[in-house]
């Protein structure tokens, strides 16, 4: 029976749950003792040829953690099942995954959502939020790339992190965060989803923070987690709204109440944007949106298999799985539409342009990384939601390829990441080479190739669609062109060239083991192949992949009240124009990039020496986290000082003790009486009886 | 009869109370004392309560001035080291206050109406007895917890440790 | 004998007393003999807990009413009786306090030196006076138990505590006590009343929820409760004794301080105020929870800017016990049941802060962050420990902070949603605050020499750690058991408050409330 | 015939008597006594009202009196026995260190 293996659909949560828990124990005891021994060592200086993590301070880093210490060669056995045990159930999950995935294919499209509940989580009077799974076409393109991409990053960090002290803490967190992810894409409810949601944030807080030593790192996820949080505050609230207006928070309640309460007038376009732009805060948060896009550039703290994994391909994305997931109420919302897609298109092209300048090639990759986000909105915000997700796909494939690969160059390097000072690497790490090449022209969007199919099935709806415009179009456009710029120009910087590498560095440089190589030429595969699932009917294809996610968003259509999701192509020559256009700017880009990098190399300089405004403003990010600090930051910490130190300390406690000191002054006073003479008091008796006596008297004649 | 007996030792007892605080040395004041509780115990016969005008006379005057009299040998203040008395503001208040007191509360007693007919007999040992050993019984063993309380205090106080 | 029923019948009674038996029997132990004493505590706050699982085993969820009540007259000529019992409302704060006990028993068997001897006593009899208040239905015998608790508290802070600690347990004793006296004016006005409406005497509070109480009396009875529970949560703006009393309170005291006392004040809120005097508590509603609010951001900001660790943990309660208000006062049957279980929650979580902090306290002899850095190095389980406890005290989903926070702006959300909102963004500065402390106490390289030679968390540390993280996964992933057995009362509540609301409303002249014609009369 | 008020004044002026000594004397033993007086007072004023109700409960009352009389009586002589061992004084004006 098919259905009986959806029936083991909550394995694919459960196998890195039990990673979590089986390394998580080995990681107190076990490598518990070798941590503490090292502690007591004085932390050997310099760095020796261990190129065991990606920072960008090469110089004072790796050598300041141990490198030195733990080898190989030295590991202790734990290490060996550590590494064994982590990527195995990942791997798991994935078997598990696909197996349901492929029964869910077997059933007929309109019965392609299989929900699983486990138990009831919170239960408060008419509000339920259970552990329960949903599998459908959406949720199973997720899981399969997050198993699949996850696997295969968790098999390239054995190699990767190989030199690392805290071997196991690492996987306890990548294998927390595979769970906290599947729970965010299988979760069939808003809340079970908003703890996958934090789930991830705290991973990513985890793994940024790594090398918690460093301060930069733990900064820097710090920061990722409390920017999240602003936009999970967006995501709670939207959840209230949610439960408040449909009574309900899981998915299939929700969307199946629409038409109704629609009707009825309860959920009016007002709440529906309200509802929507809530959600969309906190998708803007965890998928670097403007304006909470600032932690994902500093997330490059974390070692180079996490940016990969959570900062490209997965976790970043799950702000547009849940705007896809929302379709339904995105589209009762025009407005909020528009404002997916305009942010969506701004930050596409805000941060292509700031991918120009930056030198560090992890950086590239994250400004990258935000910009290929944008494009998602952009394709959410036009209604094209399958595109969304089609680019989804497909940039998780090439961007964790990238970044990867950056990672083996990086590990070549000892720990280089500024692009400065590479050049020529080609020749020493060929497998890296041609697959950073493919995904490169992946990401450029060279026809054939998967990045291909995708952004150009994005911009033709952001024109065509009746939620997109011209101007996205051409923002878009825009956008692409100077990707394929910058990705050429990281590519050209790096590989080829003359040598700029420390000579120290430069004797040590070598091809990355096989469990670096292997994930990588798997995604080079499917960074060139992933996109021939989608290849549009304009092109001879028949677009399997829209057609597999119809189901959810046909509903979707059919609910919502444009269904604007898969509409007809107006015209195939303009598509086919455009198209063209779209690959000439591309291919405009590259030639730019080989023109200033390969060709003329002092021009760049010689640009940035003309416009030195411009360049100072580009390539300090445009003042962003600056004015950040400055507006936000330091006005919060200012303010609570004077909180604590004038309010509390002085006001509030000021009347406090202002009353104990006034009563203490007033007994001062008072004491005074007591002067301890007794005669004094004899009177004072006296007095009071005389006055008693007198009252009494008083009394007694006035009735 | 017992008016003329009445002023006589009214008389007597408010005499000596004058001359109890006016003295200089305690020994005469305490000679005076024991008049005026005489005069008192007189009075108690005047209104029948014969048992207490016993008591009166073989407790106070008896041991409760002589324990006076005894402190007032045993510490032997020389005539020199008395204490002077000066008039203060307080002391003439206080004397004034005093008077004052004295005569809110004859005022209050000539408005205090009360049964014309004494009963004889309530003061007598049989009939204090009976209420000091039927009603009052509690009252009277916690006056013996009193006294013992007293002498333990006063021992405790003449220690010479203290 | 029939031990198991008669222990039934007299469950509640047993566990009032089984502390205090304790007390006795430490008085006849040799003050010298630390160890024995230390165990001799431990052993009956052990059995008080474990007794107290009897309670959760008797209790039936279905239904609202008063369960295992043991009702003996105590002064009848007054119509006071010793009336105790337990419903979904207080079997919680009843098992927390015993659930706490033990902990803070063992944590204290180090970081407790002198006068251990006085010091178990004190925490014997509190444990006691903290199970009278939850247990106590009756108003006199609740307010006896209720000052009762000021007592050891005030010594185990004046005695055992930091440096200002005379100041401390002085300003902790005086700002509750002028709130309780004030509650006792309102318990004689109510106790008159009654007398009045039906002339007979009672302190009973079942019978005293039946008693329609004119609105305007309302009013002012409910602003005496209100200034007692306030000072006791402690609310904005009367919350400066609680930093200096956490500050300064011995760890032990700090954990009981934070997990029981505060509780007591939003306990009588639910149980006392707004179930006595429902109008007024409507009325009431918009100051409280903008109160609540603002107390929530407030603490948050504070905190972020603190130096000393436990002082940022006791801001961190205000924001804390703002939600709980936030959600009690959203007067519905979500925002009330997260109020009670973020009681308990911020029991576990808070009062572990201050077990973890008492931890690196003891080695270090200072709670002042800067001191710190770098410990995750060194305290590989210290440090998973804290960051479990953090992220439960930052709410995170799956850990109990999230439970109850979520209830809490569930129900108030729907009553109040722009407090609702602001409060939420209580929820961001609560990671601003714990995780900068977080890093700047774990993170980073270990600057202080000292730091370096620090132990790990020894056993007995990690076995009183242990039980609270459980709890916080268990709340945090399945808080069922919970939240069921507090349906029947929340639900009853909820509707004996409207039914009651609007009895009092239809008794007054107008209809309306005392509020409402105060402010038609200024106009 | 004596009127009760008779006895009510004197008791009145035996009290006024012992009063005055009290606050005026400076001498310890001499205010002690003068407490006695003031007591005799009273109990003047107990047994006469007592007498004339028919009520025993005045003679009572001064028995009591009598009683506390007596203990006062002791317990003040001690303290002025130790007083003066440490003091040599029984100047009721130089004792004031009852203060702070």
């Amino acid at each position: 029976m098919v259905s009986g293996v959806l029936d083991y659909l909550w394995l694919v949560p459960a196998f890195p749950l039990l990673g979590v828990i089986l390394n998580g124990v080995l990681a107190l005891i076990a490598e518990r003792p070798f941590l503490l021994k090292e502690a007591g060592l004085p932390p050997p200086g310099g760095s020796h040829g261990h190129p065991s993590r990606g920072n960008s301070h090469a110089t004072e880093a790796p050598g300041s953690h141990g490198s030195g210490a733990s080898g190989p060669h030295s590991a202790p056995v734990y290490r060996n099942v550590v590494a064994f045990l982590a990527p195995g159930a990942v791997g798991a999950s994935f078997v598990v995954a696909l197996l349901c995935v492929l029964s869910l294919a077997a059933r007929p499209p309109e019965g392609r959502t299989f929900v699983q509940i486990l138990f009831p989580w919170i239960q408060s009077g008419s509000f339920l939020a259970p552990v329960g799974f949903q599998l459908d076409p959406l949720s199973s393109v997720m899981a399969l790339v997050v198993t699949g991409v996850g696997f295969l990053i968790h098999v390239y960090s054995v190699g990767y992190m190989s030199h690392e002290r805290a071997f196991a803490r690492y996987f306890v967190y990548l294998n927390l965060f595979m769970f906290a992810m599947l729970m965010l894409v299988l979760a069939n409810n808003y809340l079970l989803m908003f703890v996958g949601w934090e789930g991830v944030g705290l991973c990513s807080y985890l793994l940024i923070g790594y090398w918690y030593e460093k301060q930069s790192a733990s900064d820097a996820g710090k920061k990722a987690f409390i920017v999240n949080r602003i936009g999970d505050f967006g995501f709670l609230l939207g959840v209230f709204l949610i439960f408040w207006t449909f009574g309900s928070v899981s998915f299939t309640d929700v969307f199946a109440r629409i038409p109704l309460l629609r009707d009825s007038g309860v959920l009016t376009a007002g709440m529906a944007t309200a509802i929507t732009l809530l959600l969309f805060l906190g998708a803007t948060g965890k998928s670097a949106q403007i304006p909470l896009y600032v932690w994902l550039p500093d997330a490059m703290e974390g070692p180079t298999p996490v940016s990969a994994l959570i900062h490209a391909a997965t976790m970043v994305t799950a702000g547009v799985y849940m705007v896809a997931r929302s379709s339904a109420l995105f589209l009762l919302s025009p407005d909020a539409m528009s404002v997916v897609a305009v942010i969506g298109a701004a930050t596409a092209i805000f941060s292509a342009t700031i991918g120009i300048c930056q030198t560090d090639i992890k950086r590239v990759l994250a400004y990258s990384t935000v910009s290929q986000l944008g494009y998602m909105f952009l394709a959410c915000g036009v209604g094209a939601f399958a595109a969304g997700i089609f680019h989804l796909m497909t940039h998780a494939f090439f961007k964790a390829l990238l970044f990867l690969g950056s990672g083996s160059v990086i590990h070549a390097l000892s720990g280089e990441q500024d692009m400065r000072k590479m050049g020529g690497v080609r020749r020493y790490l060929p497998v890296t080479f041609v697959t950073m090449f493919a995904a490169t022209l992946a990401i450029s969007g060279i026809p054939g190739l998967s990045g291909f199919f995708s952004k150009d099935e994005i911009l033709w709806q952001s024109f065509s669609s009746p939620h997109g415009s011209p101007a996205l179009w051409f923002v878009g456009a825009l956008a692409a062109g100077i990707t394929a710029f910058y990705m050429f120009r990281l590519v050209f910087l790096t590989f080829y060239g003359g040598s700029r590498m420390d000579p120290e560095v430069e004797k040590h440089v070598h091809e990355s083991p096989w469990t670096m190589t292997v994930p990588l030429s798997i995604l080079a595969v499917l960074s060139v192949a992933g996109g021939w699932v989608g290849i549009p009917a304009s092109l001879g294809g028949d677009n399997r992949f829209e057609e597999w996610l119809a189901p959810v968003f046909r509903s979707v259509a059919a609910a919502g009240a444009h269904g604007a999701a898969t509409g007809a192509h107006p015209s195939v020559s303009l598509e086919f124009g455009l198209m063209g256009i779209s690959v000439g700017v591309a291919l405009a880009g590259i030639g730019i990039a080989y023109f200033l990098y390969r060709l003329r190399t002092s021009k760049p300089a010689e640009i940035a020496r003309r416009v030195p405004a411009l360049y100072d403003l580009v390539y300090h990010k445009y003042y962003v986290d600056e004015i950040y600090e400055w507006a936000v930051v330091r006005r919060v910490v200012d303010g609570s000082v004077w909180l604590w130190q004038m309010f509390d300390a002085l006001f509030i406690d000021g009347i406090v003790n202002g009353i104990a000191d006034g009563v203490r002054s007033a007994g001062d006073r008072v004491r005074r009486l007591q002067a301890g003479i007794v005669g004094g008091y004899a009177f004072s008796l006296l007095a009071g009886a005389v006055l008693l006596v007198g009252y009494i008297l008083y009394r007694s004649m006035v009735p | 009869m017992e008016a003329l007996f009445f002023i006589l030792f009214g008389a007597i007892a408010v005499g000596g109370a004058v001359m109890v605080v006016t003295r200089r040395h305690p020994m005469v004041s305490a000679l005076y004392l024991i008049l005026t509780l005489f005069a008192v115990a007189a009075l108690f016969v005047l209104r029948h309560a014969h048992f207490l005008a016993a008591i009166q006379v073989i407790i106070y005057a008896g041991a409760v001035v002589v324990l006076f009299i005894f402190v007032i040998m045993l510490i032997n203040v020389p005539e020199s080291r008395l204490p002077v008395e000066r008039a203060t503001i307080v002391r003439v208040a206080g004397v004034i206050a005093a008077g004052l007191l004295i005569l809110e509360s004859a005022v209050l007693a000539r408005r205090f109406a009360m049964p014309k007919a004494p009963v004889s007999g309530v003061g007598t040992v049989e009939a204090v007895g009976r209420a000091l050993f039927t009603d009052y019984l509690l009252a009277f063993e916690v006056t013996s917890v009193l006294l013992l309380a007293a002498v333990i205090g006063a021992i405790a106080l003449s220690n010479k440790k203290l | 004998m029939t031990g198991v029923p008669l222990l039934d019948q007299h469950l509640l009674s047993v566990l009032i007393g089984l502390p205090l038996v304790g007390a006795a029997a430490l008085l006849f132990l040799p003050r010298e003999g630390h160890r024995t004493i230390r165990n001799v505590t431990f052993l009956f706050t052990l059995a008080e807990f474990l007794l107290s699982l009897l309670v959760v085993a008797r209790f039936e969820s279905g239904t609202a009413a008063m369960q295992l009540v043991e009702s003996v007259p105590w002064i009848p000529r007054y119509g006071i009786g010793y009336i105790v019992g337990v419903d979904g409302i207080s079997l919680w704060l009843l098992m927390l306090t015993t659930f706490i006990m033990p902990i803070t028993i063992l944590s204290a068997y180090s970081s407790v030196q002198k006068h251990v001897k006085e010091f178990m006593v004190f925490m014997l009899i509190l444990a006691t006076a903290m199970v009278g208040v939850f247990v106590a239905t009756d108003l006199f015998l609740f307010y006896v138990f209720w000052e009762m608790v000021l007592i050891p508290m005030y010594f185990l802070i004046g005695v055992w505590g930091g440096e200002r600690r005379i100041y401390a347990a002085i300003k902790f004793f005086l700002y509750t006590f002028v709130g309780s006296v004030l509650m006792l004016v309102a318990i004689l006005a109510l106790y008159f009343h009654h007398y009045a409406v039906t002339g007979t005497y009672t302190t009973d509070l079942v019978k005293l929820y039946s008693l329609t109480i004119p609105v305007k009396m309302q009013f002012w009875l409910f602003a005496a409760f209100f200034l007692a529970f306030a000072f006791k949560v402690p609310m904005f703006p009367f919350h400066t004794w609680l930093p200096d009393a956490h500050t300064e309170a011995p760890t032990a005291g700090s954990v009981i301080l934070a997990a029981v006392l505060l509780k007591m004040g939003t306990y009588g809120f639910l149980r006392f105020a707004m179930a006595l005097f429902p109008v007024a508590a409507s009325d009431f509603t918009p100051l409280i929870v903008t109160l609540a609010v603002i107390g929530i951001l407030y603490g948050a900001l504070v905190a972020m800017v603190q130096k000393d660790v436990k002082r940022l943990v006791a801001y961190s309660s205000v924001a804390h016990l703002g939600f709980v208000m936030l959600g009690l006062f959203a007067l519905n049957l979500q925002g009330i049941e997260g109020g009670i279980l973020q009681m308990i929650n911020h029991g576990v979580s808070t009062g572990a802060l201050f077990l973890v902090v008492g931890i690196i306290y003891e080695r270090r002899h200072t709670r002042l962050i800067s001191e710190f850095g770098g410990l995750s190095r060194v305290l590989p389980v210290f440090a998973f420990c804290f960051m479990v406890i953090t992220l439960s005290s930052i709410g995170l989903p799956g850990t109990n902070g999230f439970v109850g926070e979520f209830l809490i702006m569930l129900g108030a959300f729907r009553t109040h949603m722009w407090h609702t909102a602001v409060a939420a963004t209580g929820v961001i500065f609560a990671a601003v605050y714990m995780l900068w402390m977080f890093q700047r106490v774990m993170y980073g390289k270990v600057t202080q020499e000292e730091n370096l030679r620090l132990e790990d968390m020894n056993g007995r540390e990690v076995a009183y750690m242990l039980p609270l993280l459980l709890l916080v996964f268990w709340i945090g992933v399945y808080p069922q058991p919970f939240l069921r057995r507090m349906d029947a009362s929340v639900a009853a509540f909820v509707t004996r408050f409207e039914a009651q609301k609007q009895a009092a409303l239809r008794g007054s002249p107008a209809g309306e409330t005392m509020l409402v014609r105060y402010f038609d009369s200024g106009k | 015939m004596i009127e009760p008020p008779a006895y009510l004044l004197l008791s009145a002026i035996l009290f006024g008597i012992g009063v005055v000594g009290v606050v005026a004397r400076r001498n310890i033993l001499i205010i002690l006594m003068s407490v006695e007086v003031m007591l005799n007072g009273v109990n003047v004023a107990f047994v006469a009202v007592g007498s004339y109700l028919g009520d025993a409960t005045g003679g009572i009352f001064a028995f009591m009196v009598m009683t506390v009389a007596a203990a006062e009586a002791a317990v003040g002589l001690a303290l002025l026995i130790a007083l003066y061992r440490i003091r040599e004084t029984i100047d009721i004006t130089e004792l004031k260190v009852l203060k702070w």
